[in-house]
């Protein structure tokens, strides 16, 4: 008995520190956020970093999807300009202060999602690949073809910034914290949301859907509710990107934006929230360096999907985690050496 | 860090020895933006060249007054939010007086909030009339308007005496643009529009659309779009046996099209900038020399024929270097001069801009041409 | 507890089960077997929602379960392992378990994404309820252990946990012992003799006949898609047509 | 006013352009069939083998016949190499990585297609002239002979081949039941890459024989190819004649559409058919409801 309670403690102290070690990696990265700018004052670096929150906003959506249910979307880019043209079209035509047409976007885009998500989740695979990337194409036309709505193709300009009573959104310093909020924000509720029951049940999905049904998981209606909440969350940063850029054309929202963003997930880790800033933040300053190549950054990229899916499918966040956990048992084996 | 140090290391290595040479000046740093890959590659490859082609022949000419320039050319992708991060870091790290480009209305469109907050003058390289309508204090263009194009095929179908038009645009942003200037013009011309068809950028067969026109009772078929579209059309005209005349856009004033389009090409009627038709052009005309000047020097470095898509890029750094030369190098200078210029011959056309136009030609900037015996000719 | 009602499925032609019908005492330990392709799987199939049957009705404690989805009937008791072993392969032991708990728990997407207290308590509750069973079967010391890494016969024992922490009326067992070896064996019959003394039903498919004659106090010998026999382990022993069948396969 | 001839010219083009969505979804059906894989890529085959004809027919002035086979055998052999050195090596394969290798292949050859041969379109040479003929009333070109006649040929080929031949049905069997195959001796990783071998072969034909009418690029192939992914679920990813159903349905109501509905929502009519096939009857509308699998 003695023994029982022993063991039960060992373990649940090992998964005390790490959830501990969770909240204190949130905050060092909360730190981290916060005061970069002030090391980058005046520099366009700000900017990109700008876009690397709404990627990383992105990026967590579709990791919600992909890396923890397993259900891919090729069509992700749609979410993104769904909440971008309902947003730019209601402030626009409509004069509606930016917050409200952040909502509305957000419900316009989890509504739609939740509706196609019935018939689209129920198939699987290579066919939902498809059907996704479909969708994302239909959506594309969309945004295209009704100019009497949206602009068509030249775009819709004169989208008005964000603003709070006085505060102005118009400035990379100003729209940095105004965006990093809600990605972190976005970040922390994923993180909440992959280790709780709901969490646990989408990977059990992704891993066996015919088990985890066995188990009581709905698998149907959960795998919707996660593909509306990747939406809802794709749909704001897309609503954020229009008001930050004020100027949005369906080139941004195709079907290569959707690749992207699926490229960011894989590239910095299924399955990992701090995987997706990461894969954002290559992703977005990846350019930077490719322009030394200029045209060859396609076949890059190219390259890069292939490489990584063959090697390191767990992405660049497990290859640190290895190399992290590498040193850690060095370290700790020193200090057991002492002890 | 590191490469900051490093950057700081090498930048004082190139201080120590320009002073010993005698350019003590520093250059005078200019920006460029084009879609040089992604869909509008079209647009920014030509223009790319062309703006490094000029770059570098002003500098062997001695620079603007001593002063060499440097041209920083970043690619858009014709992707906005790309635009957008490219016109940041040209103006916040790289410290560019002016920019030239954009290539597509797309992109300029993204970026004007940025260079009007920074004060940074524009010289896009795109079509799109809402560039410079209204007029944004920063923003200039050297690409001729649409509608500029619209009206001189308008102009030369009412001498024609044709009043029923089908149009067949392209679903983005040059087909668009374009199609909205058929619409909103027609009427002034006293043409009527009967079919109003579009295909997508990437079609390979647009005989559904063509068969619905021929059906339709027109008297002519405008097309509007860049290639390799309009050259499907052509083809699917031909493969059809529709006998009307043809007209198309300046989107296609390269022989790439007569390429791609074959035997259907001849006959096709369609408005210009003067660059195709250099060599005909009368003694007289202001730009003969520019033309000709371009269109050799284009041959020479990169061996294939200079459009006037690589004009837009030499008119805005012939403008740029004009305002320099008059007013100095501050970006305020620059706009100054730049609203100053008058009668600028140059590739696209004769430009005069103005307080209260930023676009500078008149419908003067078009001629009409007729593609005869895969060549050009000119039509009065 | 659990009754089949004339059974029938018919797959693109091929009948796989023709009218069977049986029933499952409350408290008992009921062993299903019958030569390959006799239906067993089918069966378990049909009970659990994966199959829909072509006719024949299914009740569980006399309520008709034949039109309910899979998910909805470990909260009303039910619940399987499977043949092969189904594990989420990607997930820690303990984590397997804790989903084995998804139907004692109800907190939403929202209350999981802002960590509201109930679903904080229920987390506490779960983990404690899930480190309980997998001391139930021995594998506490696995508990941070990557499902996949395990070896193949506490795989089996994770399965067990996992439907256990469900806390079900009635447990059907895809051959439970199948790949075991007899250490492993022998321990999986404890196990389930545990869980049976615990109160809860066992229904097991097995192809090991002295685990089935050992531990089953009633036997269903299904040949060809039909019942073919149906009685204690010594009975079944004895039915002629019982060995004719196994005779004949052999 | 007389409708008849429209709504002809509709239907023919309609089928000379549904022709080469059957041919290209071909590509698909096969590699399919044998893997259980959707080959993103396939599409790139269809561009390179419009490129490596263009390329040894008018910057090489090849006669017609050899640029043709060699354009064909360069593409056969990029698919051999693509299956061996990214499909094979992959150990445990889930549909999520196959979907990311081959977008990635996709991705990697049209870069290095542009690479090599620049972003311009080219005009590739009919094989017979382009002097329209004439058939009630609507007209087609010769090239969209050649494109029927090839796509029958390859069908009779093929069905030949699957049907009749030892190899052919080894593939089968290996696309049936992969391990009962390995059972009975038959080399499975040889069936896998023999299957790669046909589909880029066939979509590499596509490609030469579409390039005429429709001029080449580095980027034709993405559209193409989900064209032909359209045609092949329509068909119920079936290697025969469901796919040129399939296609020749797809081009129908896609110039249908463009005739009497929109022109602007073309490729959106494609791809809402393809929802709805996935939707509602994902085993494809000419194939018998399959059994059950769990």
């Amino acid at each position: 008995m003695l023994q029982l309670f022993l063991k039960n403690g060992l373990v649940a102290k090992t998964t005390m520190t790490k959830e501990k070690r969770e909240i204190i990696i949130f905050l060092i990265f909360t730190l981290a956020v916060l005061i970069t700018p002030f090391f980058l004052r005046g520099s366009y670096f700000l900017n990109v970093l700008v876009f690397i929150g709404i990627n990383t906003m992105l990026a967590v959506a579709l990791n919600l999807l992909l890396g923890y249910a397993g259900q891919i979307s090729l069509g992700h880019a749609a979410f993104f300009g769904l909440g971008a043209y309902v947003s730019g079209v209601l402030t626009t035509r409509f004069g509606l202060d930016p917050w409200l047409a952040l909502v509305i976007a957000a419900a316009v885009s989890g509504v739609l999602a939740f509706i196609i998500g019935f018939p689209i989740l129920k198939l699987k695979g290579h066919y939902l690949a498809m059907a996704t990337l479909g969708f994302g194409i239909i959506m594309f036309i969309i945004f295209n073809e009704t100019v009497a709505v949206t602009g068509g193709p030249s775009g819709l300009s004169g989208i008005p910034n964000i603003q709070i009573s006085s505060l102005i959104f118009d400035n990379d310093w100003s729209n940095y914290y105004l965006i990093w909020t809600i990605t972190l924000l976005v970040m922390l509720l994923s993180i909440n949301l992959s280790q709780s029951r709901i969490g646990r049940a989408l990977r059990a999905i992704a891993d066996s859907e015919v088990a985890a049904r066995v188990m009581g998981v709905n698998a149907r209606l959960l795998k919707v509710q996660i593909f509306t909440v990747s939406a809802v969350i794709s749909a704001m940063a897309g609503s954020l990107y229009a008001h930050t850029m004020t100027f949005i054309s369906p080139a941004s929202f195709g079907f290569n934006f959707s690749i992207e963003l699926v490229t960011m997930v894989i590239i910095g880790g299924l399955g990992s929230i701090y995987g997706s800033f990461l894969g954002a933040a290559i992703l977005t300053i990846l350019p930077e360096f490719l322009r030394i190549l200029q045209d060859f950054d396609i076949i890059v990229y190219g390259l890069m999907l292939i490489i990584m899916t063959m090697y390191l499918p767990g992405g660049l966040i497990s290859g640190l985690e290895q190399i992290a956990g590498f040193i850690g048992s060095k370290i700790k084996s020193r200090g057991g050496s002492h002890a | 860090m590191l490469k900051k140090m490093l950057g700081l290391v090498v930048s004082m290595m190139v201080v120590g020895l320009m002073a010993g040479s005698s350019f003590a000046a520093p250059p005078i740093k200019i920006g460029a933006l084009f879609s040089v890959s992604g869909p509008a590659s079209f647009l920014g490859e030509p223009e790319r060249n062309t703006a490094e082609m000029m770059v570098d022949e002003i500098n062997k000419a001695g620079g603007i007054k001593g002063r060499k320039l440097e041209l920083i050319v970043y690619d858009t992708q014709a992707d906005a939010t790309k635009a957008v991060q490219a016109a940041n870091k040209l103006i916040k790290d790289d410290k560019v007086v002016a920019i030239i480009g954009p290539s597509t209305t797309g992109d300029t469109m993204a970026i004007i909030p940025v260079v009007e907050k920074a004060e940074i003058p524009l010289v896009s390289c795109a079509a799109g009339i809402k560039i410079t309508d209204p007029v944004k204090k920063w923003v200039f263009k050297t690409a001729q308007n649409d509608a500029l194009a619209v009206a001189r095929i308008f102009d030369y179908l009412k001498k024609q005496k044709i009043a029923k038009i089908a149009i067949l645009t392209v679903s983005d942003g040059f087909g668009s643009s374009g199609r909205e200037q058929l619409v909103a013009q027609a009427g002034k011309f006293g043409i009527q529009i009967i079919s109003d068809e579009t295909y997508g950028p990437k079609d390979t067969d647009m005989t559904a659309q063509l068969t619905k026109i021929r059906s339709g009772g027109a008297q002519a078929v405008v097309c509007w779009g860049t290639n390799p579209g309009p050259a499907v059309v052509a083809r699917n005209v031909q493969q059809l046996g529709i006998k009307l005349p043809l007209y198309m856009s300046h989107g296609v004033s390269s022989l790439k099209f007569i390429d791609l389009a074959g035997p259907a090409a001849e006959g096709i009627i369609l408005p210009s900038g003067r660059v195709v038709v250099a060599n005909h052009l009368p003694k007289n005309d202001p730009q003969k020399k520019a033309l000709l000047n371009y269109v050799d020097n284009y041959k020479k470095h990169y061996k294939v024929e200079g459009d006037h898509f690589g004009g837009h890029a030499y008119d805005a750094i012939m403008l740029i270097k004009g305002a320099i030369e008059r007013g100095g190098d501050s970006p305020a200078a620059i706009r100054d001069q730049l609203e100053k210029t008058s009668k600028f011959a140059g590739i696209g056309g004769t430009f005069s801009y103005s307080s209260q136009d930023h676009a500078g030609l008149t419908s003067d900037a078009f001629v009409l041409v007729q593609i005869k015996n895969k060549g050009w000719t000119l039509l009065k | 507890m659990l009754r089949l009602d004339g059974i029938t499925k018919i797959f693109g032609g091929l009948t796989a089960l023709e009218a069977v019908s049986l029933e499952v005492k409350k408290g008992s330990i009921t062993g299903v077997i019958g030569p390959n392709g006799a239906g067993k799987t089918t069966l378990f199939n049909i009970v659990t929602g994966l199959y829909t049957q072509t006719s024949g009705e299914v009740y569980l404690a006399e309520k008709n379960i034949s039109r309910l989805a899979t998910e909805s009937l470990a909260a009303l008791g039910l619940v399987r392992t499977f043949q092969n072993v189904e594990l989420f392969g990607q997930m820690t032991v303990l984590e397997n378990v804790m989903v084995g708990l998804h139907t004692k728990s109800r907190s939403g997407v929202i209350s999981c994404a802002f960590k509201l207290p109930r679903q904080i308590k229920e987390e506490k509750y779960i983990k404690e309820k899930a480190l309980n069973w997998l001391e139930f079967t021995g594998l506490t010391a696995e508990a941070g252990n990557t499902a996949n890494n395990l070896p193949f016969g506490k795989g089996r024992l994770l399965e067990i946990a996992r439907t256990m922490a469900a806390e079900p009326q009635l447990i059907l067992m895809d051959e439970p012992a199948a790949g075991l070896n007899d250490m492993e064996t022998a321990q999986m019959a404890g196990l389930i003799y545990k869980i049976w003394e615990s109160g809860i039903t066992v229904v097991l498919v097995e192809h090991n006949m002295d685990l089935v004659m050992d531990i089953c106090d009633s036997i269903i010998v299904l040949n060809l898609g039909k019942k073919l026999a149906e009685g204690t382990p010594r009975e079944i022993q004895e039915n002629p047509a019982v060995i004719a069948a196994y005779l004949g396969e052999g | 006013m007389d409708n008849s001839p429209q709504l002809f010219q509709y239907v023919l083009s309609g089928l000379s352009n549904g022709a080469i969505y059957a041919l290209i979804g071909f590509g698909f059906a096969i590699i399919y069939n044998a893997t259980g894989i959707i080959n993103f890529a396939q599409g790139e085959f269809v561009m390179l083998g419009g490129m490596l004809t263009l390329f040894f027919l008018v910057f090489l002035s090849f006669p017609l016949i050899p640029a043709i086979v060699l354009a064909i055998l360069i593409s056969t052999v990029i698919g051999i190499a693509f299956e061996r050195l990214a499909i094979r090596p992959l150990k445990n394969a889930t549909p999520l990585s196959m979907v990311i290798i081959t977008i990635g292949a996709s991705i990697l050859i049209r870069g290095i297609a542009m690479l090599i041969w620049g972003k311009d379109t080219h005009a590739v040479p009919a094989f017979s002239g382009n002097d329209p003929l004439y058939i009630a009333g609507a007209t087609i070109l010769p090239q969209h002979i050649w494109i029927f006649a090839i796509t029958l040929l390859i069908i009779a080929a093929n069905k030949i081949f699957f049907n009749y031949s030892i190899v052919g049905k080894a593939m089968r069997a290996c696309a049936y039941n992969s391990q009962a195959a390995s059972l009975v001796g038959i080399n499975v990783k040889t069936m896998v890459l023999l299957s790669f071998v046909i589909s880029s072969a066939i979509g590499s034909m596509a490609g030469i024989i579409i390039a005429p009418l429709t001029m080449t690029s580095f980027d034709v192939g993405i559209m193409l190819g989900l064209k032909g992914f359209c045609a092949v679920i329509i068909g119920g990813m079936s290697s025969g004649l469901g796919t040129i159903m399939g296609g020749l349905l797809l081009g129908l109501l896609e110039s249908l559409g463009a005739g009497y509905i929109s022109a602007s929502y073309k490729d959106a009519i494609a791809f809402i058919i393809l929802l709805l096939i996935l939707f509602v009857r994902p085993e494809g509308l000419f194939k018998q409801k399959e059994t059950e699998r769990v």
